[in-house]
Order: C-alpha cells, then structure tokens, then sequence
C-alpha cells in the first residue's frame, strides 16, 4: 500500500528543486514547523476516535454479543437500558469524549477491566513484538536493498527483488501457518505460541517495576534461561511479521538507492574518483533514507495491522490480538480505547520520523 | 518455580498444566456469565451446594446441611470454621452478602436473573441462612446454589455495589475453594495453588500447583499437548485435531457427555405455512416441521462433521440429565433414529403439501465455533438430497443474529445452549415455558398451555420419580409438536498425557471440570 | 601528443534508447594544453556534455564510446577500473552544470570537498584532511572557510555553491578541469565573479579548463580557443578572436549572428541580428527610430507614446505570498509604480527572484495584488472578483516561459489554441474556430496540419510559437510574456522574438515584456525597468536606462554582462572589476 | 531572414523536454499508447521478463474467474456428486486432484471459484476507491482552502489507521445483515474501498495541486476558463497518470485484506462463494495434523495472485520511473564494449 505513495514521494526527493530560504526563517521555521506537526496529532486522533465510536455503534451492543443467544427481547432490552446504551448517541459520544479529555478511558464493557489497564498490558507486548519484527526487518531490508541496487539489473539483483515480492506477495498468515509447520509439526525446535513459556511469565511477572517488554525484563533479572526462552518464542513471529515489512524495505531502499544513485552529486563524487562502494553506502544511502524513513513510518500503522493476523496466528497476547477481541465482543469502550492508543501510536511515530528526517535532512534542520 | 526451569515447562513433577480456549471475563461472580469465567470460580470459591463427582446430583459443600424447611424457605447451615485463604472467616454474614450483591449490582453480564426466585436472605446466626422463595419448593433453587450464581465471596475483599476487580479479588486472597490463585495474567496464565484450608464437598486438590494456559487458537494447544508442553487440553479442539491427537501414543483422549445442545428453531409464525406466512396451515407446518425431522441424519453429521466429539440428540433434554429420554427417536425418520426419506414424504403427503418445500435455513458462524457452516453445510445437503426441500442456506454474524432472531426475520435457524445448571428444568422451562408475562427466549411463538402447566408442575415436585415422569411426558409432548429441532449434544472432550489422572472422573453430567481432582 | 593535457581522438559515442541508437556524438578530435581554456559552444544536444563525461569515463551504460580519450599520457577510455578512480579527480576533474543538485545535499560541504581527498590519499588523518579542504574553499573565496566547513549546500547561496564545485576540483590539484556549464544557472552578476575565479586558476595554476556553454559572451570572457559542435560533430576549432571576428562555418556563423547584444556603455547602437532589430508601430516609432540611439540620458526625446492611453497603471505596488503554516508572510513586490500605454512595449529586467514575474501574473490576475493600487483597464486588482474581471481577460494575452510546460500535453495544438474561442466566444461554431486556429497558425508561420499535432511532437521554438498564436487569438490589447524564451537555444530564440517584434508590429497590442537577459529587454522594449528585490531601481528607454545608468546595482549589472566579442569584453572586464570594487 | 528560412526541425533528439517517454509516442498506433500494452512495448530484459510474468499471471486468474464452472469440476459449494457425498479431508486423487477439505469441499474447485470471488472483489473495491478519490482529490486540490485542509486531514486520519482493522469494522458495519453472494462481496469490497479511497485522494490531490501551478493550467486560467472546466479538461487527465499503477499495488493489496478479512472469518461464508482466506482459515487444524493439501492450496493461490498483479505494478513502476527504466542494449554496443573492457 505504502509502495504507491512512495512514488510520488520520490520525485520531491532531495535530489528535487531546492527552495531559497532566507537565513532568518530557518531557525524559527523546523521549530514551528514540528509544533505544528505535533498539533496535528489531535486532529488525527479526534477524527479516528469519532468514527470509530459511530461505527461501533452500528455494529450492536456488547449486551447483546454476549447474552443474545440466552435471553428474551425483553431482558436484552432492560440490560442495554440499564447500561445506557439506548440513550441519544451524541450524549454518548460528548460524555465519551469529555471522558477522553479527562484522561479517562472507561471501563471495558466485557470483562469489566480499566482500559488503560488493558493499553498498558498489551501494548507492551504488541511493542515488543513490533520491536523484534523491526529488528528482522532491518537485518533483511536494508543490506539486502542495497546489493539489489548496487547490483542492478543483474542476477543478485533479480533474486533479492522476487524474493522480495514473494515475501509482500505472502500473507503474515501464511507465512505462519508454513513456520509452524516447519518449525511446530516437521522440526519442532521452536515454540510456536506465546511470549514465553509458563513458568518463565509467571517469573517475568514477578519482577519489581516490570517494563514488561519481557527480553528486558529477563535480561535485567539476568536470567538467561529466560532470556533465551522469551528470544526463542520471538523468532517465529518476528520473522513471519519482518520478512513482509521487510520485503518492503528491500524494494523502498532499493528504488530510492537506486535514485540517488543517479544524482548528480553522485557522479560528482564519482568522477572525482571516489569509490563504488563508499558511494552506494555513505554519499547514495543517506539521502535515499529520507523517503525511505518517511514511508517506514506509513509502514508502522501497517504493522499494527500486520499485527492482528501475527498475534493470532502465534498467540502473542499484544493488542492486536486484543483489538479483535473486543471488536467481537462489540466491547466499543475497549475498542475505542484502543484505537486511540493506536491513532497516537501511529501520529506520534510519523512526529517522531519527522524528527528523524529533520535531522537526517539538514535542509529541513536549519 | 524456580528461574532455571525458564526453558522447559511440564518437567516430572512440576505443576499439572492444562490449556484451554475459553476466556474470563471476569473473576467476580456478580459480573460474569460464562463457562470460561465459571470454571475458574469453580477451583477458587466456595459453593454452598456440589455436584456430586460422576453424576447430575447436588450435595452439601460448605453447608452442612440445606433443605426447604418450609415450602418456601430453604435453609442452610454452614460447617464450622470456614476460612477464606486470606484468614477471613466465612460467615453466613459472607453467604447473604455474597448474594444481595449480586441481585444489586445487576451486573448486565451477571447471573442475577438466576436469583429472581430470591424474596429475601436471612441469618439468624453465623451459621444459618434462610432464603425465603417466591416459589414453593423450588426444585432448581440448590443446583442455582452450585451454579454461576453460586460463589460464595469474602464481604471484607468485595465490594457491596459494584463489580471487585480481579486483582484485587487475587490480591485479598478471597478464596476458599480447593484452590487458590496464586498468579493471575488475565487470559494468559493462571496459576493455581492448592488451598489447604479447603473445605467443601470434595476432596482436597490431588495436585499442589496447575497452571492453566489461555489460548485463543485451538491450533497451538493442539500443538502443545502433542509436544508435551501441556499435559491436558480442554476445550475446544477442533474436531481434526482430536482425530489427529487419537493416533498419539503418548496421549490419551478422554470424553464424557457434555451439557451443551444444538437445535434448530422455527418460527412458528413465519415458517412455511407459518401463522403469518402467505399461505398458514398449522397442519402442513408441522408436516414440514417432521418430515425434516424425518430428513436429517444426526448421526452422519456427528461422525462427518464433528468426528464424533458431538453425538445424536433425540429429544430436548440431553443424555445424562435425569428424566432424559429419547421422545424424537420413535416417532420420525427410520425409528431407529437414521434418516428415511419416505417417512418425510409421507409427512408432507399426507398433510398435502407441495414439494419441494422451499426454506430458508439460518445459522450463526461466529458463536457457535468454526464448524457451524460445515454442520448446516450438511444440513442443507441432507435435506435437499431428499428432492423434498430446497434450501436457502445464510448466515449473519452474531451480534446482528442474536437480534433479528427474536424479531421474526428468520424463519429457521441455528441456536445452542449451555446449561446454567444441570437439571433437565433448564432444557425446558426458558425455551419452552411461555406466558405474556414471562416469554420464553426463543421468541418462537410456540405457547402450549399444557405444558405450561407440566413445567410448573416439575419445578415445585419434591418427589423424583414424579418430577422424572412430568419431563419425560413434556419431551413427549415437545416431540410431536416440534417447535424447535434438537439435533447434537456436545460430548465434553480432554486430551491430556498419559499419566494424568481423574480426567474421566470429573467429565461428569455435571459438566464441571475439576482440577482438584486431577494428578500426574 | 603526450605534450597535450587532454588530447581526444576521433571519438564517437553512441547510446541505446527506446527509439533506437543515438549516435550523440560522431569522430570528434580536440587537444587541450595546460593553461589553456578550451571553450566547447553549440546549440542544446549538439554533444557538449557527452563528449565532457566521456573524458572521465561517467557515462552510462548505455553508452558506447568509441576512439581514445587520453588524459596525461593515458587512455581512459580502456582503463581497468582501479586506475579510473585514480585517475578521476586527480588527474581530471569535473564542474557540473547546476552546483545545487552536484551537491550532495545531506553532507556537510567540507565533509564532501575530503571525500575527493580521501578517495586519493586513505592513509590522510582527519586533521590534516579539514585543513586541505579549508584551503581550497579559502582559494575559491569562500569567507570564514574555516567554519563554513560544516555547513551544508542549502546554507550557501548559488555562486558560492559553484565555488565549492570548484573548490572539490581544486583541491585534488586536477591538471585538467572540465567545467560544463558552470554559470548557466547563475545570474549576471555571479556568473562574472565565477568567471574571474576560473581565470585566476588557469593564471595560477596553469590548469587546462574545457569549458562547456552556449554563452557566447561567457567564450569571449574566458576561452582561449573554441570549439563549435554541431548535432555530434566538431564543425569548427579556432582562436577565439578570430572565431569571432571570422566564423568560418556557416553554423558559427549564425550563432553568432543571433546572439542579442545590448547597447554598450559607449553608446554605441543596439546591435545584433539585424533582423530581430526593435521595430516601432506608427509614425511616431519610425520617427524615434532615426533619431540617433545614442542621445544622451538627459537628453527627453519625445515620448512617443504621452498621448497613449494608460492600459496598466501601478502606484505603490505591493503584493504579498502567504506564508502557509508556520511559515511568515513574503513581501515579494513593495511599492512599485509603472505605467503600460497602449501599444508599447514595456520590459521589465532583474535577477532571480527580484519578482517580475510576480508582477506580471499580478497583472493577469493569477497573483492577487496585496496592497497599492494596481488598474489593468481600469479595473483596480487589489481585491478584485473573478467575475468582474473575467470579461478583461479576452483582453490580456500570456505568454509563459517554458513553452513546454504551457501547454496540456493530453490536448492537440489545434485544441490549446481554440481554447479562448470555447470560453469567450461560445457561440462560434466549431468550423470557425478551426479557420481561426488556421489564420493564427498562419500568424506565427506555421503549416495549419499543425493543429493536430500534440504539444510534444512540436520543436521548443514551434511551441512557443504556437504559444504567442494562443495568447493573441482574441486580439489582445495587452500582451504579458514571461521569459517567453529563456528555455530556447539562442537561435531558436532570436527567430521567435523576430516574430514577436512582427507580431506586434502587425496587432499594436501593449505588452509587459519579462526576462533576466538584459539584451534581450533592450532590443524589444520601449521603455524598460530593473526590478532589484521587490523595488524597480529606475525605469526608462533603453538608452536612458543602459547608457547612463543612475543606480549602483543596474551598473553592476550591465558591467558584469558579458559581450560576445573578446576584444571588447577584455576592457569592460576591467571596468565591472573597478565597479565591484 | 535566413535565419527565419532555416528549418525547424530538431536536432537529433531536442531539448530535455522532448526527450521523456512522451517522445516516442508519435505516430504510433493508438492501441500502442494503451497503458500496459505500451510498458510491455517499452521494456526489456529482466523488467520485460517481470512484466510479462505478471501479465501471465494476472491472465490465468482472470481466466480462472472468468471460466470457472467450465474449470471447475463442481461447484464451490458442492459437498458431493450423483456419486454420494464426498469424504471430507480426502488426500489427492485422480477425482479431486487436490484433495477435499472437512466440510468436504473439493479444493480444486473452490480455489478455482476463489479467483472470480477475487477479481470480484478487486473490481469492486479498486472502482469505487479510484472514483472516489479521484473526485475528492480533484475538488480538494483544486479548491483548496478550508476544504482542502479538512479533507486531508480526514485521509490522513484514516489513512494512518491500521488498514486491516479498518476494513474488519467496515464490514461488520456493512455486512451486518445477510451472506449473500453480493451482500459479502460488496461489504469486503466497500470495506476495502474506503481504505483505498485516502491514497488516490493523495496522490490525485498531490497531482493537481503541482499541477494547478503548472502554466497550462495557468494558461487556462488566464484565458477565464471556469474551474470545472479546467478540472476536467486540463487537470483529470494529468492528474490521473499514476492510477494504473496504483490500482495494480491496490489490487495485490485488495486481495491481502479479502484473503485477512476471510482468515479473521469477516469474509464470505462458503456457501455463498468460494474465498481463499475463509479456506485458509479453515484448514489451519489440518496443517498440524498433516493434512496440507486444504491449507497449501488456497494459499498459493493468494501468493501467485498476488505476485502477478505485484510483478505488473512494479514493472510498470519502474518503467513510468525513467531513472529506473531499462534500455535494450544495441548488439553493436554489448560487443564492442566487452572488447574495450578486456
Ligand atoms: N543517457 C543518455 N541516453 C540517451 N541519449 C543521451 C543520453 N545523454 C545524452 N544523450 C543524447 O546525446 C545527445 C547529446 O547530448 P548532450 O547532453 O551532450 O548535449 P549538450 O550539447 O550538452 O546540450 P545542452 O546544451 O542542452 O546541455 C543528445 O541528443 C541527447 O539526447
Ligand atoms: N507562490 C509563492 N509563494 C511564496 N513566495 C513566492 C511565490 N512565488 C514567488 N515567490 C517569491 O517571490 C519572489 C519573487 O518571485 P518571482 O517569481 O516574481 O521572481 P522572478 O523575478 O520572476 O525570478 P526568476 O527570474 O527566477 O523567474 C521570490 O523571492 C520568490 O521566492
Ligand atoms: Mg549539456
Ligand atoms: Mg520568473
């Protein structure tokens, strides 16, 4: 998805025009212009948090979810009463969102837990497993994108590039349900479910001031039974998760290295007599980075979604996971907690990639 | 545990682990509803009343004795020295609390309307506990005592007005079943610890510590047990995967009868030739009604679709409930309780009716687990193979069903049932008992006054052999009319390791999973 | 042949594209000695730059180039690729075209001027690295190059920039430099200190230059010998005062003929092609026309147009860009007052971004004018609506810059053209228009088949004939063009402001005639202005304003423009030298 | 006057300008100009390969969807034949190549239907999304002002949230009624749909607004041209050059979300058409329990879908891209530059 906005993207790339800017704008302007990057989070979030409520309320109630198929029409109707879920929706929704204001996000309506305590508990997970992904995503995207580019048009270059369509071309679902077979059911050497096996969460639960990200929290107790026990429940889903994101980044480094390559401070280096190699990984690389940085941030909002069909498929209890559900249980308080969670997630990574370009992008900086 | 064992999980000797797919929603009685959330109150909370391991019959369990001294009281006496894991004594102070609370709260995910037949509590002394009733020597009212209502909770840990949340109800240890937990990761990892204080009905917990995994796709637990990481698997492996796990060597699987249904409604006004249909025929509705009933071949569903882990049902109480019998068998298909094709004919036949019989057959996906499409799958097949009937198959996603079934929108459709406690009284009295003022679920517009009659009878009948006749008679009654079609009974289904015991044990009519009861 | 710094032999290049072989460039010989500058001239695709990057091997793979290149003693064409890299910079160096985009933007410039050093020298410590780079930026005359080390391209302005391209090819000490096109991006006044600063390099340092433009003034400026390429081939090789003096073939002899000149500072008559010579609409023209050109700036000779009627009337002029979010407001246009009469011509000159083109779409109403007062045909553009103004438009013609860009590549000529018929005069028949779209193409010398041509399939002169066709085809009385030729090759360009001369010799439309290029403006215009950051300088004729310059900045201006005679641009030379002082 | 006389014929190849694609197109054919066919003419080597492979690909589905019940054996619903009912999980053979899954479907046949469920989908979605967008992205580059920043602020709200849940929303909202055939199609398509809408609406918003400063539109602007006439006769074309492309990467992601959707069982009940994810879903039991026909094949099938519409969207990508487009190498050429290099 991300691909076809990298298109465009590229053509405002930094080898494009470059604007006159006047000595005395640039300081204040990254200031305001970050600020004003940063306000736009709210809008993001109000807009997400606003159609995810009225949507949900069209999808039905969590009374009827999880009592309909035992009660009579006329004790579903009283307990949606007694909820107040029959009032005006817009009173819902302005308590709801004077709620939000407050920094309250309710109850869930399911299993009767604070949202904030659910955000806190999965989010760690879906961070971590977000975090590993990434982890596999770099170590496949970046230098394998690069040989591709380096070597154009040629064999390591038309193999990295089919298998990095193969890897976007396979559903996370598939993917898994293949390492299961091969690493669950053929070779059982790795765990197929959860984060860890029982005995190591009950110990990585005991910890005192859990991070909860649980490589952490195994390292910091200095377990390294645990460590490696919580490194080998990441490796499939990590890998099922990175090798798409991954693929991804193969192709972005890839056409963007391969931009940059053509630019004309290339040739400027080139011609005089700097080499290949410290072209292709210092003068083309940075450069290149700044679309690709900006479309890796685009790529954090798919792995959250990403993350729904990795968590279930592999069992990792992350918000994901969660989201769905809650969705089946048309719980809306937890499901609209959560979609705000993920709203800032992915609004405050785009800030933060912004950062990152600004300070990649000197043009931007000053 | 200790920290070395991070690796490996089911070492001889370590805790009992056993896995499953159902899901909490909440520890607090007042405030959850479901198997998934039962079960865990089943091994932690106190119960006034047990099922007796093995059968559908209740006993004391904290009580010393429970009886109606009156027609309409029933009083309990606690044994003596009860204690909560949390040094907490448990009072018959905690038993009114525990259910005032409740019928309070009114929690819209809470047992609450199990309680309706509550007047008032009261507690002469720390020992004794009187209901008074609405309903004279209601039969039902100690199996709600054992039920999801049932839980009898600390008053110093819960709140009075409002749903306690798990870890506070962990933290104050408010426990005094066989077990107590001892971790909690809410739909992750519950870890069990025996409580020595135990003591209710059974015996104490065979095993010192459970842990009890929470997963949310069949698939890894199937996988698990097969490696060993789990010793026992309970609910719901997918049928597959129970044929696969039956090759195994080092695994056995265990079955016993199962509480839970599965049935098709009609809707006695809008079936063909339904009340309000274009063309009403009370008589050709019933004929299409039995020549499905004629049609279906339960036992080609069990086996093909289900793999046996579901059997035949012929009739509206389930195999294992006292008074259960077999009302459908009898009277339709080959008698013997296959399919016939010519029975049906001859219900439509004779009641005149045009064949093939056009209807429209609804069923659920998402509610009733992932083999609901392949069961009417083949419900369809059946029937239309018949050349009798064509069948419009649909499905809606549940949210929406569990409305526009009690709306008239569909003519025929897919509904189950879980007990809310084993007794025959609760496959009768909410589907088919029905008067304005108190519907029955179904919405079906079935009411025969009769059985009305029959249902009350049978609830207030102290006498068993008495009470066991007037069900029999109703499933009879039920079975010629046919409101609703019964067509499986779910077994209740354990894989587990070899050298894990009790599992056969607790796989009772009750269908209560006790883990105090299992060992390895 | 070893004596020769570069000495190419008959070389040819041929490249791969989707229409099938480009033979760019065919059997070209060239030599150049150290200390020499050889100047490469010729139109747009004539091979120029071709032939430049095959010196240093930079061409790409779809490239073939056959013949031998030899840079000291060595052909670089059969290299092994390790000796390539030693060779590239060291022995050869290259100055690119535009200095924005050979600049990696996301380095430090300092960092990038070592990486050449480095590439040369790995064993040289960092210390030792910035120092050398320092020195050369200082050499290029980069102030406070010490700390300017760090900065990156986007903090130094453009004519900087092209010194640090320079300083990157100095500091590796290259005997030989390849420059192509170091100026073309530039404005007058950059462009002449850059010309100096080369100057100085081949003076100092004896480095042979290979200079590559389509500058004529620029050659005569600089070149020692020029070279003439002709679509691939090298048509003419000669000393640069007797090029210019005598072109030999008749290519050469054309390019040099079309190239514009302004009036000199001595006064002498506007010279150039005698073609494109300004040529007046009425007798009151043809009058001023024979008065001598050179009458002194004092000297008010009669305005011809005093009784003309005012079309465009400014007074106080401001117009202001928005600054979007974050960003403060730009005054573009403070305070400026002209007048445009019926019939005449007024240009208008200044550098990048002084805001002529501002005032001209201002003028269109494209730009809202901000504050002032601004009448086209008496309509006031500060704070004007749309639907009063629309009935004026029929009366306003534009012309844009880049002929290429104005038109709807999905639209055929024809279309473009009849385009106005469609919005004004609705009720024409579709026949009409067609004859119409015929009469204008006819207009502009155009063959009438191409109206169904689509705009890529014209030549860039041909566009931007087609479109001038456009913007007179409801008869404008107000012509507003806009550097309508500055994406043309000098050739191309003279021969479309001849026709623009005739044009409105023939129509007598009023116009605002915009461009950077000061010879181009005096040779058209009948009265000018020189726009300088938002404020016009002085306004006047041509000879008030180029003959006796009053401000400081229009002097500067014309001293730093270039002349396409060597002999005379040696003194004037010296004269914008004193000017900068 | 000479000067006027000579002719104006361009050099060999003229300016820069003229250079780019657009350059070749003249006197060619019209059917040439055609998007694909016109990249297909346009390449060679290994994107030619690419691009052929793709086409190739994205035939076979749509031959499949097109002829499926003279592909297919049975239906995709079909349980049995005059034979009796199939047996459920059947390994491969000769009357169901590829096996049957456990509700007794033959799979072969159901991945065959799946791809009409497929191109139904991508249709549906991939049509309303680009109309959609086109049309916001037009007004709200054009227009600009307060309806410009509202518009965009909304896409990019949308568009930051996590597509896949999205979608999963939509269709509850949208398929809370009835399976039908239609009625499931639609909700995962206009589910999809409303996904997709915020990237056309950014890339056309992004285009007409570079192009509302181009001088043609400018041009037209000063001729009085009304705006609606300007945004369809001198915007929409330009504006629109990029949506073949992005309709193919639309079209591989159309299907991954059907395929997720169906996988997280929101997707279209099988007796109402056969869908890859839904089966896919369905067989997860099977896989660990070694039967790996009724996973492998549904699966293959997402993955070659999706490679071929990825392998057309990439190559057209780079061919559009001329920094990335490949030039056939002359004969003459390749020789005589592996002799210099010796
Ligand atoms: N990479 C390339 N692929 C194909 N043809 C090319 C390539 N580079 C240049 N050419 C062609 O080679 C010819 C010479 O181009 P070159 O860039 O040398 O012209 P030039 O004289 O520098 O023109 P200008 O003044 O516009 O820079 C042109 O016809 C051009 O189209
Ligand atoms: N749309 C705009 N928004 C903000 N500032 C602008 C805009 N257009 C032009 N400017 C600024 O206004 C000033 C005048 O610009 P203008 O385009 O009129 O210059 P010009 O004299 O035509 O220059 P050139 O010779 O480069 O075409 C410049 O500083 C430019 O950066
Ligand atoms: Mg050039
Ligand atoms: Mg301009």
């Amino acid at each position: 998805m991300t691909a076809s906005v990298e298109i465009p993207d590229l053509a405002s790339g930094p080898a494009g025009p470059e604007k006159k800017k006047t000595a005395k704008s640039r300081g204040s302007g990254l200031g305001r212009y970050l600020l004003i990057r940063f306000l736009l989070i709210i809008p993001t979030v109000w807009i997400l948090t606003t159609l995810v409520f009225f949507l949900m309320r069209i999808t039905g109630d969590p009374i009827t979810a999880s009592l309909g198929g035992r009660l009579t029409k006329e004790q579903l109707a009283q307990r949606v009463s007694e909820a107040g879920y029959d009032r005006p929706l817009l009173i819902q929704y302005f308590e709801y969102m004077g709620n939000l204001l407050r920094g309250d996000f309710g109850t869930t309506v399911s299993d009767n837990r604070p949202v904030t305590q659910v955000l806190a508990q999965y989010g760690t997970a879906t961070l971590e497993l977000v975090l590993f992904s990434l982890v596999v995503a770099f170590l496949v995207g970046i230098p394998l994108g690069m040989i591709a580019a380096k070597y154009r048009d040629r064999t390591p270059d038309a193999v990295l590039r089919i298998f990095g369509i193969l890897a976007y071309a396979t559903p996370v679902f598939f993917i898994g349900l293949l390492l299961k077979l091969v690493f669950g059911v053929l070779w059982p050497v790795l765990p197929v479910s959860g984060r860890a096996s029982g005995s190591t969460e009950v110990l990585l639960d005991g910890v005192v001031a859990p991070t909860r990200l649980y490589l952490i929290d195994a390292l910091r107790i200095g377990d390294f039974a645990a460590v490696s026990d919580v490194l080998s429940h990441a490796v499939l889903p990590a890998i099922a998760l990175g090798l798409i994101t991954g693929g991804t980044f193969l192709r972005l480094v890839r056409t963007n290295l391969i931009g940059t390559l053509g630019a004309q401070y290339i040739e400027s280096g080139r011609s005089r007599g700097v080499s290949e190699f410290r072209l292709t990984t210092r003068h083309a690389f940075r450069p290149a980075l700044i679309p690709i940085i900006t479309v890796m941030g685009m790529q954090i909002a798919l792995m959250l979604a990403g993350a729904v069909l990795t968590e279930t498929t592999f069992e990792w209890k992350g918000l994901g996971f969660q989201l769905f559900q809650y969705l089946q249980a048309r719980d809306f308080v937890a499901v609209q907690g959560i979609v705000v969670m993920l709203a800032v997630i992915v609004a405050v990574t785009n800030f933060i990639v912004d950062i990152i370009v600004a300070f990649i992008d000197p043009r931007v900086r000053y | 545990s200790s920290s070395t064992t991070g690796g490996s999980d089911s070492g001889e000797g370590g805790a009992l682990s056993v896995g499953t797919t159902d899901k909490i929603t909440v520890l607090d009685p007042a405030g959850s509803y479901d198997n998934g959330s039962f079960f865990v109150m089943q091994q932690v909370f106190p119960f006034l009343m047990e099922y007796k391991p093995g059968t559908s019959e209740i006993r004391e369990g904290i009580a010393e004795s429970a009886d109606f001294v009156k027609p309409g009281e029933y009083e309990v006496k606690l044994k003596k020295d009860l204690k909560f894991a949390n040094g907490n004594e448990l009072t018959s102070s905690d038993v009114k609390f525990s259910f005032e609370r409740q019928t309070k709260i009114q929690d819209p995910n809470g047992p609450a309307s199990l309680l309706t037949a509550i007047d008032s509590i009261d507690t002469p002394d720390d020992q004794t506990v009187v209901f008074k009733l609405n309903r004279e020597n209601d039969q039902t009212f100690p199996l709600v005592l054992a039920g999801p209502a049932g839980p009898v909770v600390d008053e110093d840990v819960f709140a009075a007005d409002a749903i306690t949340k798990d870890d506070e109800i962990v933290k104050g240890k408010a426990f005094a079943g066989p077990y107590e937990i001892d971790t909690y990761k809410f739909n992750e990892l519950v870890t069990y610890k025996k409580y020595d204080g135990y003591s209710g009905g059974g015996e104490a917990a065979k095993s010192a510590e459970v842990q009890m995994k929470y997963y949310s796709d069949a698939n890894n637990m199937k996988l698990d047990v097969e490696k060993g990481s789990i010793d026992v698997a309970y609910r719901s492996l997918s049928p597959t995967d129970i044929e696969d796990l039956e090759g195994k060597d080092n695994l056995t699987v265990h079955k016993g009868p199962g509480g839970e249904i599965r049935y098709i409604v009609y809707n006695l006004d809008t079936m063909p030739h339904g009340a309000k249909s274009d063309n009403p025929d009370e008589k050709k509705a019933l004929a299409v009604r039995q020549a499905m009933a004629s049609a279906v071949d339960r036992a080609a569903i069990a086996k093909d679709v289900y793999k046996d882990t579901y059997q035949p049902l012929y009739s509206y109480v389930p195999e294992g409930m006292k008074g259960a019998n077999e009302s459908l068998k009898g009277l339709y298909g080959d008698k013997q309780g296959g399919a016939d094709t010519d029975a049906a004919k001859k219900f439509l036949e004779d009641a005149g009716v045009e064949t093939p019989v056009n209807i429209k057959l609804q069923y659920n996906p998402d509610h009733y687990g992932p083999s609901s499409g392949d069961e009417y799958a083949a419900v369809k097949k059946q029937l239309e193979d018949t050349q009798l009937f064509k069948v419009d198959l649909q499905s809606t996603e549940w949210v929406q069903y569990a409305k526009d079934r009690t709306n008239d929108v569909y003519p025929m459709y897919q509904l189950g049932w879980f007990p809310d406690y084993s007794d025959a009284d609760n496959y009768l009295v909410p589907f088919f008992y029905n008067t304005k003022e108190e519907p029955a679920f179904l919405a079906n517009h079935f009411q025969d006054d009769s059985i009305n009659k029959k249902l009350l009878e049978q609830v207030s009948q102290p006498d068993e052999g008495k009470r066991e006749k007037l069900i029999g008679d109703i499933q009879d009654d039920l079975a010629k009319q046919l409101p609703t079609l019964p067509l499986l009974q779910g077994n209740q289904i354990a894989v587990a390791d070899k050298n894990v015991k009790g599992i056969d044990e607790t796989l009772d009519p009750s269908f209560q999973f006790r883990l105090s009861m299992l060992s390895k | 042949m070893s004596e020769h710094l570069l000495s190419i032999e008959d070389l040819s290049v041929t490249f791969t594209t989707d229409a099938g072989d480009v033979n760019a460039v065919k059997g070209v010989s060239l030599t150049v000695d150290p200390g020499e500058v050889l100047a490469v001239v010729g139109e747009s695709g004539s091979g120029k730059t071709v032939t430049a990057k095959t010196i240093l091997r930079l061409l790409p793979e779809t490239a073939v180039a056959e013949g031998a290149v030899v840079v000291s003693g060595e052909n670089v064409l059969t290299m092994a690729p390790s000796q390539l890299t030693g060779m590239r910079g060291r022995k050869a160096a290259m100055v690119f075209q535009e200095p924005s985009t050979a600049l990696n933007p996301v380095f430090p410039v300092g960092w990038q001027i070592t990486e050449g050093l480095r590439a040369h020298d790995p064993k040289a410590n960092r210390k030792d690295l910035r120092a050398r780079a320092v020195e050369a930026m200082e050499k290029v005359g980069i102030p406070q190059a010490e700390e300017r080390f760090d900065y990156y391209p986007h903090q130094f302005s453009g004519g900087q920039k092209q010194r640090i391209v320079i300083a990157m090819a100095l500091a590796l000490g290259a005997d030989l430099v390849i420059a192509d096109e170091p100026t073309t991006a530039l404005d007058v006044t950059v462009q002449s200190e850059i010309l100096d600063l080369m100057r100085s390099l081949k003076d100092e340092f004896s480095t042979g230059i290979v200079l590559i433009t389509h500058n004529m003034g620029v050659v005569a400026d600089l070149a020692d010998r020029v070279a003439v390429m002709y679509r691939g081939e090298l048509v003419e090789v000669a000393e640069v005062r007797s090029l210019f003096a005598d072109p030999q073939h008749p290519y050469t002899k054309s390019l040099l003929a079309a190239v514009p000149k302004i009036r000199t500072l001595r006064g002498g008559p506007a010279s150039g092609n005698a073609q494109v010579q300004k040529t007046q609409v009425g007798q009151a023209q043809a009058q001023e026309d024979s008065e001598p050109a050179g009458a002194s700036a004092g000297e008010n000779t009669a305005d011809p147009f005093a009784d003309a009627e005012t079309i465009v009337k400014a007074r106080g002029l401001e117009i202001t860009y928005r600054g979007g979010f974050g960003k403060p407001d730009f005054k573009a246009i403070t305070g400026v007052d002209f007048d445009i009469r019926e019939g005449e011509v007024y240009g208008l000159v200044g550098e990048s971004g002084s805001g002529k083109t501002t005032i001209g779409r201002a003028i269109a109403g494209l730009t809202r004018a901000s504050g002032g007062s601004l009448r086209v045909f008496d309509q006031e553009m500060v704070g004007f609506k749309e639907k009063e103004f629309k009935p004026l438009r029929q009366k306003i013609g534009f012309v844009f810059q880049d002929p290429a860009a104005s038109f709807n590549p999905h639209l055929s000529i024809g279309d473009c053209i009849a385009e106005p018929f469609r919005v004004h005069r609705q009720g024409m028949s579709e026949r009409d228009r067609r004859s119409e779209v015929i009469r204008l193409l006819d207009a502009v010398q155009l063959p009438a088949h191409y109206a169904d041509r689509y705009p890529h399939e014209l030549s860039g002169g041909q566009r931007q004939r087609c479109s001038l066709a456009r913007g007179l085809a409801l008869q404008p009385e107000l012509v507003v063009a806009d550097e309508p030729t500055s994406a043309l090759d000098v050739s191309v360009q003279a021969r479309v402001l001849e026709l623009f001369t005739q044009l409105q010799d023939e129509f007598g439309f009023a116009a605002l005639f915009i461009s950077h290029d000061l010879a181009v403006v005096d040779m058209l215009s009948d009265r000018l202005g020189v726009l300088f950051h938002g404020e016009l300088l002085e306004e006047g004729t041509g000879e008030q304003v180029l003959g006796a310059p009053q401000h400081t900045y229009t002097q500067r201006l014309i001293a730093s423009l270039p002349v396409p005679d060597p002999v005379e641009q040696e003194t004037r030379r010296k004269l914008a030298r004193s000017l900068r002082g | 006057m000479s000067t006027l006389n000579t002719p104006e014929t361009p050099p060999a190849a003229s300016t820069a300008a003229d250079k780019d694609s657009s350059g070749s197109y003249a006197q060619k054919p019209w059917w040439k100009k055609l998007p694909v066919i016109s990249h297909v003419l346009q390449s060679s080597g290994l994107q030619r390969g690419m691009l052929v492979t793709g086409l190739i690909i994205c035939g076979v589905v749509l031959i499949c969807a097109v002829f499926a019940p003279l592909i297919a054996p049975y239906g995709y619903a079909d349980l049995g034949d005059e034979n009796g009912r199939f047996v459920p999980q059947q390994a491969p053979s000769a009357e169901h190549i590829w096996g049957t899954t456990v509700t007794g479907f033959d799979v072969f046949s159901r991945v065959i239907w799946g791809a009409r469920t497929a191109v139904f989908v991508i249709v549906v979605a991939v049509l309303a999304s680009v109309f959609l967008g086109v049309i916001l992205g037009l007004l709200s580059g054009y227009i600009g002002g307060w309806l410009d920043r509202v518009l965009v602020v909304v896409a990019d709200a949308i568009y930051a949230f996590p597509s896949l849940l999205l979608a999963i929303v939509m269709t509850i909202v949208i398929s809370g009624g009835q399976s039908t055939v239609i009625g499931g199609v639609l909700a995962a398509g206009i589910s999809i749909t409303v996904v997709f809408v915020p990237q056309y609406f950014r890339v056309v918003r992004s285009e007409t607004v570079r192009l509302k400063a181009e001088p043609f539109v400018e041009s037209a602007q000063v001729l009085g041209d009304s705006n609606l006439r300007i945004i369809a006769r001198h915007i929409y074309s330009n504006a629109t050059r990029n949506i073949p492309l992005i309709f193919t990467l639309n079209s591989s992601e159309a299907i991954l979300t059907l395929a997720a959707l169906g996988f997280l069982g929101f997707g279209i009940e099988p007796t109402s058409a056969a869908e890859w994810g839904y089966d896919l879903n369905k067989s997860l039991s099977d896989v660990t329990s070694g039967i790996w026909w009724t996973a492998l094949f549904p699966g293959l099938a997402i993955v070659f879908t999706v490679i071929g519409i990825t392998l057309v969207g990439e190559s057209m990508n780079d061919l559009n891209d001329p920094r990335l487009r490949l030039r056939k190498k002359s004969r003459r050429g390749r020789k005589s530059k592996e002799s210099k290099n010796v």
